[in-house]
């Protein structure tokens, strides 16, 4: 551990657009505090342009070592080539790029296609053979994590006939349009009646969505059932409260893993695992949600 | 020098002072791989905000460019990969769809006298929408020519490069400013830009150059696409959100009035070199959270314009203060 | 010359705003080699003549002859190409572009495709001297005062005109030197075989040098007649369909006793604006100010309005000491101020004419003690019919009155605060003979009422008419203050010649 | 005067909102039901209402703002700020009155400081409004650390989601608003003097209107709205989430006050008619919504529609329209 001690470290980050991604932050601040790391953080505004521009500044600075979670998954060969010239190793977090491997030292990632996919088996085995509508929340259109947590969830339900796919719009990762669709959703099926579910690609759009069947006098978590991904505080706090049905964790702390990777390698050159995948966890009210709502309160979601 | 050109030079000023500023604490801004980046970074940017400084001139705007930019990427990446079409061609077509793009809002602007900030604003909904109903998906461009262009790199000593697209930024920036200072098309923009009844009486083709105006904004945007898809070798329709306001900032800085009639497509460049320095700033010193960045760089866009202003006050001819004209 | 064919001509043109016919069925021949003036009272359809022939407005039916044969002319540019140039009125130039782009615009001569600046500069000055202008052409048209923009203005229209030039009121802001200047150039054209309209105010002036006159009455064509065969008085009575009386003062008014001082200004100054002046203004009484074009005269009366506030000296209103730091400290001491720049100052274009004559008063009422709709349609009544303005409804926006029409707006704005103290900068500028000899009724009622006004006029006979004292400015310093019997003026003239005189080293 | 004979024979806005409820009532039949549910009114209209409040807050001000000529771009981050001060507040423990009351003086500041920089400074509205936009969102991360602050304060709460007479409060503080601010400006001299202003500045202050103090005031009311906007829009959500409050609203209320008939020039202005706007802009989302399209059909949708109401109001329609009004009118008597 001591070996990253004194390192400058470049960390590109996407943005804050979320409460997941401002966890994500803090976790990779304090990761680097407990390990005596000099982190230099960029936020980008959501701009791949900016984060090529943070890459560029912290090879110019001539950092040891740079993290980035890039905002999508093509474009970074240039700058990566340029990194690897400068013999500056780089780690990926929370998202793969489509770029020769040999440009970065390990990617740590979640698979957000098993996320979708955790979500729809939990579906499948909840509703058993019953006949069950879904409406489903997308994040921003055309973001990653939305292509890809909808591909996972499709996959998960497909030869399950009982179970379809109603109506889907973004809510554009929010709560406020998660609420706000949702409402939509209800008035468009029934009052409610006809949806037996509802999948948010993010939790704080299940969170809004929560709000949105409990104003149309109905029950979240028994007349509609509640299932999303991120496992943030406040879902777990609607678990408590019986108006969640389940999530798919998705850790905030990549950096940790990234960390102890680059320390080997940077000790005696131990190459680490290409693709270190975080575990895609599933939680549910049987899950001590009290308890989980305690532990993540203070990361700074 | 000429009176016209102080707040030009008074802007170039500024950028060097900052500059100059940003060296003393962090040496290594001081090298020629940053003054590359500064190049090849803000490329995409630059083109754009070309086209932005003639619609501003005019005393139009042009909020469509930042999703012209993201359409074309797209448009050509997926002309390139998915159809296997030349590079080249796929330019061409994205380049005369912009054309067209730019032609439809310039009528619309001048026959409807629709306001140029609500037709581009339907303009931006449109190339956005449009972008994300061709894919969702961000699309790599694998084909040898764009791995040439983007191979096309003068490398300068301590480690600097001169990238293709960085030198194409520099010579639309010449062309620019030719076009804006030295032919027939550039004084009918000032012309529109300053007084648009009497520039139609004294013959001025208003609706001809109303449609120009657009359609060099959104080709210039559409090359600005071009550019920023051989800069990451992909098309993504989420690309470039928000560089409208860049660019109009970039414009603003640069000394262009947004009252139309008075600026200067060079202090554009400066402009686009201190945002550039703004986020290279910031970069370098690496300490400032998500929110703090963006709080200084609206501290520093105040600090520019108020500078700006004091320096204007002196030498701006045109803008008098309302109150006491 | 008299049966030789029409270059340019109007053939039944009807053109109508809304539900107002400003034309009605116009017959208007040009021929070459002549002047022709073309007159009519404020907004009897002059300018929207001027404005069909030359392609800004569309006729609704009739049509426009070039060389006997008809011509749709789409636009301005359109025009420019037969040969017609065009000084439209209001100086309608591009104050954010240098001189030499202002007289060259659109016919910029190019090298390789590019616009050769030099080569243009060097034109623009051989082309400026024609009229005694040695200015940079380089330089900004908006630097340059209004006088100088309106020359620059003919100057593009005549190398514009290969066969006709149209001037509508160019002579509006024009010293009496520039003036002759112009005519000058005017009759060099006309001997080269160039047709010239000609609107004007100055009836003077159209005796000067027109050929043949032509009168419009509410978009109405009175008649078309031969100089020669006409009078003065018959012009006016063709204008306006009856006679009026000229007010034939010569000679200053009385000065009012002492004890009555309304105003006092000491030392009253602006750095780099007015040099410090003194002068003391009675209640009944009317200061006429005269002086060159760019002596100050405006700058004068803005500072003591308040619009830019003094920084030496004192004022003293009704033996108070008093400090005016903007307008409405001044407005709040009963002082009203009628701009000189009309359209950029004075009117809100875009507003009803009942909203512009209402608006000082409720600026003075403050902001919630409004006047309710039928208030503001009363008293804009009341001043519409006092000053005869010509308005199809006191709702209509006031943009669309002829300018005459605007600045009676502007002086019933005024009137209707009911002002202590008046300042009147170029208040008869562009104003038609029957108009002009009500503004000047107008000034001497309120006189005789007891208000003091302050009246900046190019026109001296005009000062005269209604001045008690007269003072002369230049280079933004108070020269001379004429006062007592046997002014006119010759005198005038005379004493601001002599001011400049003393001022030479 | 011929438009007015048009707009007495319909006014283009409600023609337009007429319209757009037409085609949601076509895609969804159900659109214009609306039933009594647990003491509150429950239908989709009731809900363009509830969703168009935030817009139409922030419309009322910014009518002002362009009537002067000017805009305000930075009205999105103004409601991010003042839903992160009222968040925080009540979950330090504030009392809600104290944390609303603090929300609406940040919003009031906000504005001063906008009109600060346009009236005294002199700094064109686009780019003085735009520094408070990027800098404004980062005061409000910097205010939540980046999270969404969560908070169960049944009063504050209530702001968003309560419900009076069974309307839903958001459209009820809309409506009281647009009162409010209708009464301000129609029943003072102030309406006339913001229009005097947009419409000629320099004569404005000729005539003895403050213009600098009432352009100052025209900001403030602004940020005012955009602070009881950001308010109602974070107790809806019963937390302010700083990073994405308000995103891009800006360019909804200035395009609902265009909508409204309010020409982005300056001069001539209805507030009630920009809240119409508003409305319509809601009543398209909200079609969009349940029209079952893909999501990525969304922006081309509505950019479709803007166009198409753009048409309908253009002078361009107008003279069409009036061309053969005047045909008849001239071959009459005379
Ligand atoms: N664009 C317009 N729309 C409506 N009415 C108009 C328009 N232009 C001019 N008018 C009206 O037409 C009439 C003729 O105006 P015009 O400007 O031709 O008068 P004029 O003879 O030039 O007067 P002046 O001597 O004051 O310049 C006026 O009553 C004016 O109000
Ligand atoms: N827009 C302007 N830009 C620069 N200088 C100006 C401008 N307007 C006036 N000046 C200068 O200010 C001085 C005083 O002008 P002012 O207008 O007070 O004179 P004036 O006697 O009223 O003349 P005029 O009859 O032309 O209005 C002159 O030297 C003039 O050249
Ligand atoms: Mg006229
Ligand atoms: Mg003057």
């Amino acid at each position: 551990q001591d070996s990253l001690n004194g390192l400058v470290v470049g960390f590109s980050q996407i943005g804050s657009e979320s409460g997941w991604r401002a966890a994500e932050t803090s976790v990779t601040k304090q990761q680097a505090e407990e390990r005596g790391i000099d982190l230099k953080f960029a936020d980008a505004q959501q701009k791949q342009e900016n984060q090529i521009k943070a890459i560029r500044g912290f090879i110019a600075q001539g950092v040891d070592a740079i993290l980035v979670a890039p905002v999508v998954a093509t474009g970074w060969e240039d700058v990566l080539t340029e990194a690897k010239e400068a013999e500056i190793p780089v780690i990926l977090l929370d998202r793969g790029v489509d770029a020769p491997e040999d440009l970065y030292l390990t990617s740590v990632a979640s698979d957000q296609v098993k996320e979708g996919r955790v979500a729809g088996d939990w579906l499948v085995n909840a509703v058993g053979t019953e006949p069950c509508k879904v409406v489903e929340l997308q994040g921003t259109v055309g973001s990653t994590p939305a292509i890809n947590r909808k591909q996972g969830f499709e996959e998960a339900i497909k030869g399950h006939d009982n179970i379809t796919i109603a109506r889907s719009q973004t809510g554009d990762f929010t709560r406020a349009k998660g609420k706000e669709v949702m409402e939509g959703f209800i008035k468009a099926e029934n009052g409610g009646a006809d949806i037996c579910a509802v999948y948010a690609h993010n939790d704080d759009m299940a969170v809004g969505a929560i709000q949105a069947i409990k104003d149309a006098g109905l029950k979240p978590g028994t007349d509609i059932k509640v299932v999303s991904i991120d496992g943030v505080p406040d879902i777990f706090s609607a678990m408590v409260a019986g108006e969640a049905n389940a999530t798919v964790e998705l850790t905030p702390n990549m950096a940790g893993p990234a960390f102890d990777a680059l320390a080997a390698y940077l000790k005696d050159g131990t190459e680490p695992a290409k693709f270190i995948i975080t575990e895609s966890k599933l939680y549910t009210p049987a899950d001590n949600p009290q308890g989980e709502y305690d532990t993540r309160k203070g990361l700074g979601y | 020098m000429k009176r016209s050109l102080r707040p030009l030079a008074a802007t170039a000023v500024i950028f060097i002072i900052a500059y100059a500023a940003s060296v003393v604490q962090f040496p290594g801004l001081l090298s020629t791989r940053v003054l590359g980046n500064f190049l090849t970074d803000n490329a995409f940017l630059g083109i754009a905000a070309v086209g932005m400084t003639f619609v501003i001139i005019s005393g139009g705007i042009d909020l469509s460019v930042g999703a012209v930019i993201g359409f074309t990427g797209v448009l050509v990446a997926v002309l390139i990969s998915w159809l296997g079409i030349h590079p080249l061609l796929a330019f061409a077509i994205a380049l005369g769809v912009a054309a067209l793009f730019g032609a439809a809002m310039g009528l619309t602007i001048h026959y409807l006298q629709v306001p140029s900030f609500i037709v581009t604003l339907a303009g931006m909904f449109l190339a956005r929408g449009g972008a994300s109903v061709i894919t969702q998906d961000s699309v790599p461009i694998n084909h040898e020519f764009y791995s040439t262009l983007t191979g096309l790199i003068i490398r300068l000593p301590g480690g600097g490069r001169l990238s293709f697209i960085g030198l194409l930024m520099i010579a639309i920036f010449l062309i620019g400013a030719l076009l804006a200072h030295r032919t027939r098309f550039g004084s009918y923009v000032y012309a529109l830009g300053g007084n648009a009844t009497s520039a139609s009486l004294m013959g001025v083709p208003v609706a001809r150059t109303t449609v120009q105006i657009y359609m060099l904004s959104s080709v210039l945007a559409a090359l600005a696409g071009i550019v920023f898809s051989l800069y990451t070798s992909a098309g993504y329709p989420l690309a470039a959100v928000g560089v409208e306001l860049d660019a109009i900032s970039a414009v603003v800085i640069g000394g262009t009035l947004l009252t139309g009639g008075y600026g200067f497509v060079l202090g554009t460049f400066v402009g686009v070199m201190l945002l550039g320095l703004v986020q290279t700033y910031i970069i370098f010193d690496g300490t400032l959270s998500s929110w703090w960045t963006k709080i200084v760089i609206g501290v520093l866009l105040f600090l520019f314009i108020v500078l700006q202003r004091i320096i204007f006050a002196a030498s701006a001819p045109g803008e008098k203060s309302p109150e006491k004209v | 010359m008299t049966d030789s064919p029409y270059v340019l001509e109007a053939r039944g043109v009807t053109k109508i705003f809304g539900n107002h016919t400003a034309l009605d069925a116009i017959d208007f021949g040009l021929r070459p080699g002549e002047v022709h003036a073309l007159l009519g009272e404020n907004g009897a359809g002059k300018s929207t003549l001027i404005k069909v022939l030359t392609g800004a407005y569309q006729p609704d039916v009739g049509g426009v002859f070039v060389d006997g044969a008809p011509v749709t002319l789409d636009n301005p540019l359109h025009a420019q190409t037969h040969g017609i140039g065009t000084v439209y009125q209001e100086v309608n130039l591009l104050p954010n572009r240098s001189v030499a782009e202002n007289l060259y615009l659109g016919h910029q001569p190019t090298r390789f495709g590019l616009v050769d600046h030099k080569k243009m500069e060097a034109a623009a000055k051989t082309l400026l001297e024609r009229y005694g202008l040695a200015i940079d052409p380089g330089s900004d048209l908006g630097s340059h005062s209004v006088a100088v923009q309106q020359i620059v203005a003919i100057a593009r229209a005549v190398e514009l005109s290969g066969k006709v030039l149209i001037l509508d009121e160019p002579t509006a802001s024009l010293d009496r030197n520039e003036v002759e200047r112009l005519f000058e150039v005017i009759a060099d054209l006309k001997q080269s075989g160039l047709a010239i309209i000609f609107i004007t105010h100055f009836l003077d002036q159209v005796f000067a040098i027109s050929d043949r006159v032509t009168v419009l009455r509410n978009g109405k064509l009175v008649d078309t007649r031969q100089l020669d065969s006409v009078s003065r008085t018959d012009v006016v009575r063709l204008m306006l369909g009856k006679d009026i009386a000229f007010s034939g003062a010569t000679d200053l008014e009385p000065e009012r006793p002492t004890t009555d001082v309304l105003l006092d200004f000491k030392s009253y100054g602006r750095k780099k604006s007015v040099h410090p002046f003194d002068l003391t203004i009675h209640k009944g009484e009317v200061i006429g100010v005269a002086g060159l074009l760019g002596s100050g005269r405006t700058e004068m009366a803005r500072l003591m309005f308040g619009a830019d506030p003094a920084d030496q000296g004192t004022l003293t209103v009704a033996g108070k000491p008093t400090a005016i730091r903007n307008t409405t400290d001044a407005i709040s001491r009963g002082f009203g101020f009628c701009p000189e720049d009309r359209k950029a100052e004075g009117i809100f274009g875009d507003l009803s004419v009942r909203e512009n004559i209402i608006i000082a008063l409720q600026g003075k009422l403050g902001w919630f003690r409004a006047l309710n709709r039928d208030e503001q349609l009363e008293i804009a009544g009341k001043f519409g019919e006092a000053m005869d303005i010509r308005a199809a409804s006191l709702d209509m926006p006031v943009k669309l009155l002829s300018g005459g029409n605007q600045q009676k707006v502007i002086l019933s704005r005024w009137l209707a605060t009911d002002p202590a103290f008046l300042i009147l900068d170029e208040p008869t500028r562009g104003i038609d003979v029957g108009a002009h000899a009500e503004i000047v009724r107008t000034i001497n009622r309120l006189r005789d009422d007891g208000m003091a006004m302050v009246v900046i006029s190019s026109e001296l006979d005009e000062v005269v008419a209604y001045s008690s004292r007269i003072v002369v400015m230049r280079d933004r310093e108070m020269v001379a203050e004429l006062r007592g019997k046997n002014i006119n003026p010759g005198v005038i003239v005379q004493a601001i010649a002599n001011s400049a005189d003393e001022a030479q080293p | 005067m011929k438009r007015l004979h048009l707009e007495r024979l319909a006014n283009p806005q409600l023609l337009a909102l007429a319209g757009v409820l037409l085609i949601n009532w076509l895609l969804f039949p159900n659109f214009f039901r609306i039933t009594w549910q647990d003491g509150r009114l429950f239908g989709s209209l009731i809900d363009v209402l509830n969703r168009g409040a935030p817009v139409a807050i922030l419309a009322i001000g910014m009518t002002g703002v362009i009537a002067t000529k000017g805009v305000d771009l930075s009205v999105g981050a103004i409601m991010a700020v003042c839903g992160a001060v009222a968040a925080t507040m009540v979950v330090a423990g504030y009392p809600t009155p104290i944390a609303v009351i603090a929300a609406l003086a940040v919003g009031i500041a906000c504005g001063l400081w906008n009109g600060f920089l346009v009236a005294i400074l002199d700094i064109q509205p686009i780019v003085a409004t735009l520094v408070l936009m990027v800098a404004g969102r980062g005061i409000a991360q910097l205010i939540t650390e980046g999270s969404i602050v969560t908070f169960n304060d049944p009063a504050l709460i209530f702001i968003g989601t309560g419900s009076f007479l069974g309307f839903p409060m958001a459209a009820v503080i809309a409506l009281v608003l647009l009162i409010l601010v209708t009464v301000l400006v129609r029943k003072t001299a102030i309406g006339l003097f913001i229009q005097a202003i947009g419409v000629n500045r320099a004569a404005a202050t000729l005539a003895g209107i403050r213009s600098r103090m009432l352009l100052v005031l025209v900001y403030a009311l602004s940020g005012f709205c955009a602070a009881i906007a950001g308010i109602v829009v974070a107790a809806d959500i019963r937390g302010a989430d700083a990073n994405n409050s308000g995103l891009w609203l800006e360019l909804d209320a200035i395009l609902a006050v265009v909508i409204g008939g309010t020409s982005l020039l300056g001069g001539r202005f209805s507030v009630p008619m920009a809240v119409v706007g508003a409305i319509i802009i809601q009543a398209m989302n909200t079609g969009i919504l349940m029209s079952g399209f893909p999501p990525e059909f969304n922006l081309i949708v509505k950019a479709g529609m803007i166009i198409l109401i753009l048409l309908i109001q253009s002078p361009f329609a107008a003279r069409l329209f009036t061309r053969q009004r005047l045909v008849p009118a001239k071959a009459g008597p005379k």
